[in-house]
């Protein structure tokens, strides 16, 4: 455990951005997001970013390859591999149990080497929370606020914050820092976990498990008559699956730049009307199925895939953020109490 | 009001005026208020909610449910009603298949403004009189005045006339309102185009295209949006360049131009707080600027300043000549 | 993927001067579906039109490229000669590289290049394009004229003499119209009478010419060359073809009190009435207003003394429904209602009337019998004086009034002072007038005669104010020209009302989905080139309904009318023009904004049934393009938001093609 | 990625009536007017058929300049279309201008059949004013500006 | 340079069949020559052309084929549009294999075999035909169930006449929907005629073929006595990605492209119907 003055944070970013591009939250006007450290950006105090840190590894659009017609004969090019290292600072746990859930589908077999690329080329260092907010549910999930995976571990506390490596990028990464740095005893950190856990627990969502989920047949959530009513308001925007760290649905499009074809990767949302839209046919034609989609693959596909790991990390963007208030956890609730 | 509200629709759903009642449904917390039908007293009884959350427009819903068998019980708020008035305009709602009650809306909060106070770790929100009383983990309590954070659509009102109605809950109508929602429209205006340029680009650059702003807005109702058709040559679904957040957002703001009430859906809901009313809001400026005053949704009138005209309307070029910064 | 065949005309040296043809040529040949290329002399001769039909036969071209003079020269001629090789027509694309080339660039590197811009644009707009099919309908040879005055009737019987039928609807009991409650006409003077009447006698009498009057037009369907209309006929209560006109009826009627419409109200007549004596058809009507059978069922004095029991009071409005191939409107006008001019005093004083009312004061038909007599006491008025622009020329911005010039007063007025003056000499006459406009065959010469011969006071300035004071009416005026006030004591006070178009002209363009302006005159379709034709096809305009005009000028615009009806009538069929507007039913909201901005009334709504992906069907509204109307402007496909609505031949994905292509 | 390295040279694309303007532009043609080759026409019925999906489109491509032609007010062959495209091209440019387009990028005139001389003295302000703006990059997209 | 999954390999369309008025059959290989890659039979590939987008096609050709891979398309949408007017030379974007395939070597070695397929669904089912046929010592009988509307709907049927019905110890059923001049054979609906002919129930089974038609000829083997484990069926539908991971073709838990595209009948029976 090391540690440093905050008055010192800035030097510390200033460190770490001379060897590698530093990323961070900061206040912006949605809120915090994460942007690129230069000299005089502050970290936010905020909680959560409002985009989530998937954007890293994951971005919204991103370059497949071009292809370039003449007659009947086609080049392909792909893009270039970047190989530029970066650090993640300010991660919150439920994030990076994110990436977690992210490898699982991206790293599986095929690999998909653009993410594997971006992945490896990240520290991610995890700041605990202090301040947990009222959409906070991580816990459901055995995520400990207080206590982050990632490469760095760090946690404010008093005039210090705390720095734990937990890998060996973490390692490296604060052996870089070298002499910015003090050593530290745990135990300083364990009252403030210590508070962290106990509000998250008093707060409102905090007794709520997804456990019971798992007592029902798939078949049976499937065929829940709730889904009608838990869907009926859906807009079927994608806000709750782009602000989503474990939303991972894609696109590939392509763009006829007059010269030749881009192929791009984006965003998709299994919300979107067209998601499943192809040559034949749509076969999931209404909003009520698409939204079942979202939360069956979430709450019960991908744990039945996973050793029984939910695609959520309980970071409460998408029940700030749905325009018409629905969510996740109503979505349990509903769905659990039927079967009680 | 929620309590009368129930019971003139428990009435009206005993006496067999309407089937079922559109309205919002209680949450996990006080602001997470959902639109709903309700089938049954005991379903209103229960879930029916009426707070200062309650702020989604719920005409929108009604192009389906107008559709559906039967008829439906719609509370609208006066900004809703405007949107309904241009949806009936429009032929996209059957009137006679919905009873509306006007309900009055003195304004409705936006939890995004309470978070940004820097409160966090709330446990409980309750109102009392004009206020928010904002109690918290640690057990404080915070008293925010609701105006303090108001929507910008509730802030910026336009009026509390309820222009379509059966009956109204208060057995008044409100009148318009004084107000300045074209202030922030004029001082975008008054900035120099560079700024003007560096302030959009701010804005829109955050556009994560979500759809959320169109798929909210009751103008935004075409059966299939030119954005997510293949066919017509712009589909397009994430914001690829900066280009595409422009031609976004001017295309949705023209396509709704004249048709737009101003009922502030698309900024309420933007997850990434990009003040899209103001692209509305500048046509709107516009037009009545141009075209001599005009507000969708008012009146019967279905011709709109976009498909009408004058034989003496100002050119083009007065874009280039009127007020503001030259260059 | 298409087969196009590229074709760069040298134009002899006008196109090969300033642009190398062989490397436009080449180049355009690598263009993707680009099977064949070629560059010749002159491509529009006959050997360079075999060329491109004997290339669209030997390589299966699916479309062809011209690159040559202005579409508007020759896009005819290339697809005319494409249709002879079997390729369709609207496959045929041209790139304007002369008249927007080499006629405007002098450098040949810059000019080779947009040609081969130019031709790339037009090769991607051909691998969008589908082959068009010009729709044709057949057409009603039948034509319905709506209003029988002057304007009505000179059409009815022009298209009639061509030998197509001709129905002519008309709202009052006998057809004349304005013209027939006039006295003289100027410049000639001649009576309005013996002009007209005549003409109404021809027209009752014509064999293609059905007199519909006191009947109105309920519902209007169809479109050029196959309307289909739903004609009231209102209830005289006498018989029509058993009446024989004989006017005993009207003699004997108790009911006198009924004011006499012919006379503006300046007389009375009875509840059964013929308008006048030449009235056309000449048939007694019966005034539902005022007579006491209809009333109260008791009178019937009408019926006893009817000799061919042709009364019938039991007749209700009927209905009658006709095929049309065309539609002329011709609902001519009235004059302004002075209910805002109360600074004439026109409702205080009986004796200030309108221009139209002392036309009826010097008729010898009219309430006195010619002479010219005031209303209040029916003594000779000594000073009269004329106020021109009464509602006529008003500020927009103003409350009352027209914003245009009404045209005919100048001259009426000049008559009626000169008419006055020359009946009774000892007559002052007095106008006051703001402009005097004479424009026209003999009118100058005619107002001169007034001012010069007959010693009209022509005084330019405004009349303020009119006050009926013991008798007299006494005029505030002011003299612009010798900057003073006058005051005059007069006998009459004559206005000069502004005409505006009849009541009845509003609700017709609605059912015609004809265009009207702001002031309700009927809009044409190209203001100098189509001045007879309404822009909703297969709608013609006669008369004061498009705009103030004189009786000359109404009987010629009637004759053009009837000509371009003639055009219409005289075809078996309508060939359309193919590049129209349509809607994709499936992405169409029913919104209505399309309608809102076709200018032809092309745009309905049907609410049509839709299978849903997921097995339920679903009503919609949707909007439907009558193809046989639209000309194809796309306002349309601009208002549509969903892109529902798209134009054929120039589609937004065709267009956006062209873009893209140029600026690659 | 590599940016395409010529001079840059405006690209105008005009979107012409066919009933006045594309006349109007062949009789430029017919007395020798001369213009820059950098303007392009597109051929429309009428200026009413221009949708402002087509002017950012241009922009999008590469053009730096949009301009749209029609008959005069009053002389529209649809009788009204250029009405409508007045209004429209008048709350595009505005907002256009809103969002910081340099003004001056986009313009509407009225050129007749009549008037070949005005159509090629349009053409040349409007070249002049585009070159006087530079190149088009407030409504870019890269991707069709790079190889 | 980066080499992803999602990054095609070039290939050559060097002939164009037509088998059907809507059906095409495409040779592809190579630039160099040879196949572009190996596969199993049941596999699908990634075909696209640039303009015209991308789609997932199932290799009709069986990889005992070592010179090209054949693909059946049928015409339903812009990019098999594209392709239908594609000319021999032209080259494609090909990436693959995706999917399962066929227990060939496992489950069906050894078995009788019974294909049962519909119209444009004898395309998947040809690679294990061939398969079979090419590797005859390694299974049992063959039996072969196909049917479409028309003669003219019948894909491969020169391929059906000349070679598999010629073939010792495969039996070919065809069928189509209505009477028609020219035709002698049999006149039905495919799962009443596999009712009809009744099949040994210790064969396995594979069903391809549009949705209804796989749903009653299933009904109908499980009246026949098969048990749902002795069946299988094949899928494309709305793979993107092909690596199972845009999340189109997730299904219940199963990813189509990845986990399928085949299933054993008894597998679906926990899938919710949303294929």
């Amino acid at each position: 455990m090391k540690r440093v003055n905050r008055s010192k944070l800035g030097d510390l970013f200033a460190k770490i951005a001379e060897a590698e591009a530093l990323y961070l939250p900061v206040d912006a006007p949605e809120g915090a997001r994460y942007e690129k450290w230069a000299p005089g950006k502050k970290l936010s105090n905020a909680t959560n970013t409002v985009r989530s840190a998937k954007d890293f590894f994951f971005p919204q659009t991103e370059r497949l390859y071009d292809v370039k017609r003449s007659g009947k004969t086609l080049e392909i090019e792909p893009p270039e591999t970047e190989t530029e290292s970066f650090v993640l600072f300010g991660v919150r746990a439920c994030d990076v149990r994110s990436f977690k859930i992210l490898d699982s589908v991206f790293l599986a077999d095929p690999v998909d080497t653009f993410y594997k690329n971006r992945r490896e080329r990240a520290t991610v260092v995890a700041l605990a929370c202090d301040r947990p907010e009222e959409t906070c549910f991580c816990g459901a999930f055995g995520i400990d606020a207080a206590a982050p995976e990632g490469d760095v571990s760090a946690w404010f506390e008093g005039d210090f914050l705390y720095l734990k490596a937990q890998s060996e990028k973490g390692e490296a990464l604060l052996a870089k820092l070298g002499d910015l740095l003090e050593d530290a005893d745990e135990k300083d950190v364990e009252t403030q976990q210590m508070r962290t856990r106990w509000m998250l627990s008093a707060l409102p969502l905090g007794k709520v498990s997804f456990e019971g989920m798992k007592k029902t047949d798939l078949m049976d959530h499937f065929k829940n008559e709730k889904w009608r009513s838990l869907s009926e308001a859906c807009l079927g925007c994608g806000t709750c699956t782009f602000v989503c760290p474990t939303c991972q649905c894609y696109d590939v499009k392509e763009f006829d730049d007059g010269r030749k074809i881009r192929k791009f990767r984006c965003w998709d949302s299994c919300m979107y009307s067209d998601f499943t839209l192809m040559a034949h046919g749509n076969s999931r034609n209404s909003q009520l199925e698409r939204f079942r989609q979202r939360f069956m693959h979430k709450l019960v596909y991908h744990p039945n895939n996973h050793d029984g790991e939910f695609g959520c990390v309980g970071c409460g963007r998408c029940l700030q953020k749905c325009p018409i208030g629905m969510n996740i956890v109503k979505v349990e609730k509903a769905l659990e109490a039927t079967h009680e | 009001m929620q309590d009368r509200m129930i019971a003139r629709a428990k009435e009206l759903l005993e006496n067999g005026t309407v089937d079922r009642v559109m309205g919002w449904k209680k949450g996990e917390f006080i602001y997470d208020v959902t639109p709903a039908v309700f089938y049954t007293a005991d379903e209103l009884e229960k879930d029916f909610v009426m707070n200062a959350f309650t702020a989604a427009n719920v005409s929108k819903y009604l192009i389906a449910e107008t559709k559906k068998p039967g008829r439906i019980l719609a509370f609208l708020k006066p900004c809703d009603s405007y949107s309904f008035r241009q949806l009936m305009n429009e032929h996209r709602v059957d009137r006679d298949n919905v009873y509306i009650v006007g309900i009055p809306s003195w304004g409705k909060a936006d939890m995004e403004k309470i978070r940004a106070l820097g409160i966090t770790g709330i446990t409980d929100i309750t109102e009392k009189d004009g206020d928010l009383l904002v109690t918290t983990v640690m057990r404080e309590t915070h008293a925010v005045k609701k105006y303090d954070v108001y929507l910008e659509k509730c802030k910026n009102c336009k009026s509390k006339r309820i222009v379509v109605y059966d009956e109204l809950l208060d057995g008044e109508n409100g009148e318009d309102v004084p107000n300045n929602r074209f202030d922030e429209v004029a001082k975008i205006e008054a900035m120099p185009p560079d700024e003007r340029f560096a302030f959009w680009r701010g804005e829109l650059s955050r556009c994560i295209r979500c759809n959320a702003c169109r798929n909210v807005c009751p103008a935004c109702s075409c059966e299939k949006c030119v954005f997510d058709n293949p066919k017509s040559g712009v589909e397009n679904k994430a914001p690829a360049d900066d280009f595409e957040e422009n031609l976004f957002h001017i295309i949705r703001a023209y396509h709704v131009a004249g048709r737009c009430t101003d009922c502030g859906e698309c900024s309420r809901v933007c997850p990434q707080h990009i003040p899209l009313h103001l692209l509305n809001r500048k046509f709107i400026k516009d037009m009545n600027e141009l075209y001599g005053d005009y507000q969708a949704g008012e009146t019967e009138q279905v011709r709109h300043p976009v498909t009408n005209y004058r034989d003496d309307d100002a050119e083009p070029g007065i874009v280039y000549t009127r007020g503001g910064s030259g260059r | 993927m298409q087969r196009i065949g590229v074709f760069v005309c040298w134009c002899g040296s006008n196109i090969a001067g300033t642009v190398d043809v062989k490397k436009v040529a080449q180049t355009l040949g690598r263009e993707p579906g680009v099977v064949f290329s070629a560059d010749y002399q002159y491509m529009c001769s006959q050997s360079g039109q075999d060329l491109i039909k004997d290339s669209i036969k030997q390589y299966k071209l699916t479309g062809a490229v011209i690159c040559s003079c202005s579409p508007r020269m020759h896009e005819n001629t290339f697809r005319k000669a494409a249709a002879a090789a079997g390729l369709n027509p609207y496959m045929v694309e041209i790139a304007n590289i002369r008249e927007q080339v080499s006629w405007i660039h002098k450098d040949m590197a810059a000019g080779t290049e947009k040609a081969i811009i130019l031709g790339r644009a037009a090769i991607a707009k051909v691998h969008l394009n589908a082959p068009l099919i010009a729709g044709e309908s057949p057409v009603t040879k039948r034509a319905l004229v709506i209003g029988g005055g002057i304007a009505g009737i000179q059409t009815a019987l022009d298209i009639a003499d061509a030998g197509f039928p001709v129905d002519i609807v008309e709202k009052s009991p006998t057809i004349g119209g304005k013209m027939a409650q006039l006295d003289k006409t100027f410049p000639t003077l001649d009576c309005a009478a013996c002009i007209l009447t005549p003409k109404m006698v021809e027209a009752a009498q014509h064999e293609n010419v059905r007199i519909l009057a006191y009947s109105e037009v309920a519902e209007v369907k169809g479109f050029v060359g196959n309307f289909t209309v739903k004609i009231r006929r209102k209830a005289r209560y006498v018989k029509e073809d058993v009446c024989t006109g004989c006017g005993l009826c009207t003699e004997k009627c108790p009911q006198k009190k009924a004011p006499d419409e012919f006379n503006l109200g300046l007389s009375n007549r009875r509840a059964i009435y013929i308008p006048f004596a030449q009235a056309v058809p000449k048939v007694a009507t019966i005034d539902p207003d005022y007579c006491m059978m209809l009333k109260t069922g008791k009178c019937g004095v009408c019926s006893k003394v009817c000799g061919v029991k042709a009364i019938d009071y039991t007749q209700k409005d009927e209905f009658i429904e006709e095929n049309y191939g065309a539609i002329v409107a011709a609902t001519g006008f009235e004059p302004i209602g002075l209910d805002k001019f109360d600074e004439f005093a026109y409702s205080l004083s009986p004796d200030v009337v309108t221009s139209l009312e002392y036309e009826r004061l010097m008729n010898a038909a009219g309430p006195t019998g010619g002479t010219l007599l005031r209303p209040s006491d029916l003594k000779h008025p000594h000073t009269i004086v004329f106020v021109q622009c009464v509602g006529s020329r008003c500020d927009e911005k103003s409350e009352k009034g027209v914003p245009y010039c009404s045209k005919v007063c100048c001259m009426y007025t000049a008559k009626h002072a000169m008419l006055t003056r020359e009946k009774y000499p000892d007559t002052e006459v007095y106008v006051f007038y703001i402009d005097v406009r004479t424009p026209g065959k003999n009118f100058d010469e005619f107002y001169r005669r007034a001012v010069e011969q007959y010693d009209v006071h022509y005084i330019k300035g405004m009349v303020g104010k009119v006050v009926p004071e013991n008798g007299k009416l006494k005029v505030q005026a002011s003299d612009l020209l010798e900057n003073r006030q006058l005051h005059i004591d007069a006998d009459m006070v004559v206005l000069a009302a502004a005409i505006e178009p009849d009541k009845s002209a509003r609700p017709l363009a609605t059912m015609l989905t004809a265009s009207m302006d702001t002031n309700d005159f009927f809009t044409e379709a190209h203001p100098k080139l189509r001045p007879v034709e309404s822009p909703t096809a297969g709608v013609f305009l006669a008369g004061m309904c498009q705009g103030p005009k004189d009786i000359p000028e109404t009987v010629s615009q009637a004759s053009a009318c009837a000509a371009k009806v003639i055009g219409l009538l005289n075809k078996d069929r309508l060939v359309g023009n193919p590049c129209v507007a349509h809607s994709d039913e499936l992405m169409c909201n029913g919104c209505s904004q399309c309608a809102n901005v076709c200018p032809y009334g092309a745009i309905t709504y049907a609410d049509k049934e839709f299978r849903m992906p997921d097995r339920t069907t679903a009503v919609r509204r949707v909007a439907q393009v009558n193809p046989a109307v639209c000309q194809g402007c796309g306002a349309c496909t601009v208002t549509c938001p969903s892109g529902a609505m798209d134009l054929f031949g120039f589609s937004n994905n065709q267009i956006m093609a062209e873009v893209d292509a140029i600026c690659k | 990625m590599q940016v395409r390295n010529e001079p840059w040279k405006p690209l105008i694309v005009a979107f012409c009536c066919n009933w006045c303007s594309y006349a109007g532009a062949d009789l430029a043609g017919t007395n020798r007017l001369n213009y820059p080759a950098d303007v392009k026409i597109i051929r429309v019925p009428c200026s009413c058929r221009v949708n402002p999906l087509f002017i950012l489109r241009a922009f999008q491509r590469g053009a730096d300049g949009v301009i749209v032609c029609g008959c005069h007010p009053g002389d529209c062959h649809y009788t009204s279309g250029n009405y409508y495209a007045r209004r429209r091209m008048t709350l595009l440019f505005s907002m256009l201008d809103y969002l910081g387009i340099e003004k001056g990028r986009t313009r509407v005139e009225w050129v007749s059949a009549a008037e070949g001389q005005k159509f090629a003295e349009t053409m040349n302000s409007f070249v002049e004013t585009i070159v006087s703006l530079g190149e088009n990059k407030r409504l870019e997209d890269l991707r069709c500006k790079t190889e | 340079m980066n080499n992803d999954v999602l990054i095609p390999r070039v290939g050559v369309v060097t002939d164009i069949r037509t088998d059907t008025p809507d059906v095409k059959t495409f040779r592809v290989i190579a630039p160099g020559g040879g196949k572009v890659f190996e596969h199993i039979p049941g596999q699908c590939a990634m075909l696209s052309l640039p303009g015209a987008g991308e789609g997932m096609f199932s290799i009709t050709s069986s990889p005992t084929n070592r010179e090209f891979m054949e693909f059946s398309i049928k015409k339903c949408g812009c990019l098999t549009t594209a392709l239908h007017e594609m000319e021999p030379g032209q080259q494609v974007g090909i990436r693959g294999p995706y999917g399962n395939g066929f227990p060939v070597d496992t489950a069906f070695k050894g078995k009788d075999m019974l294909f049962i397929a519909g119209g444009i669904g004898l395309a998947p089912l040809r690679s294990v035909i061939n398969y079979c046929r090419d590797k005859r010592a390694d299974y049992g009988k063959v039996e072969i169930v196909y049917g479409a509307r028309s003669m003219d709907d019948l894909v491969d049927y020169r391929e059906i006449l000349d070679e598999w019905m010629t073939d010792e110890g495969v039996a070919v059923h065809l069928t189509i929907d209505r009477p028609q001049e020219g035709w002698d054979g049999h006149v039905g609906f495919v799962p009443t005629y596999v009712k009809e002919l009744g099949f040994d129930t210790n064969m396995t089974a594979v069903i391809c073929g549009p949705p209804i038609m796989i749903k009653f000829t299933l009904a109908g083997l499980t009246d026949l006595g098969f048990d749902k484990t002795q069946v299988y069926t094949t899928m494309e539908l709305r793979m993107k990605c092909g690596v199972g991971k845009c999340g189109r073709c997730n299904i219940g838990d199963k990813y189509v492209c990845k986990d399928g595209p085949v299933f054993r009948c008894d597998q679906l029976e926990n899938m919710p119907d949303e294929y």
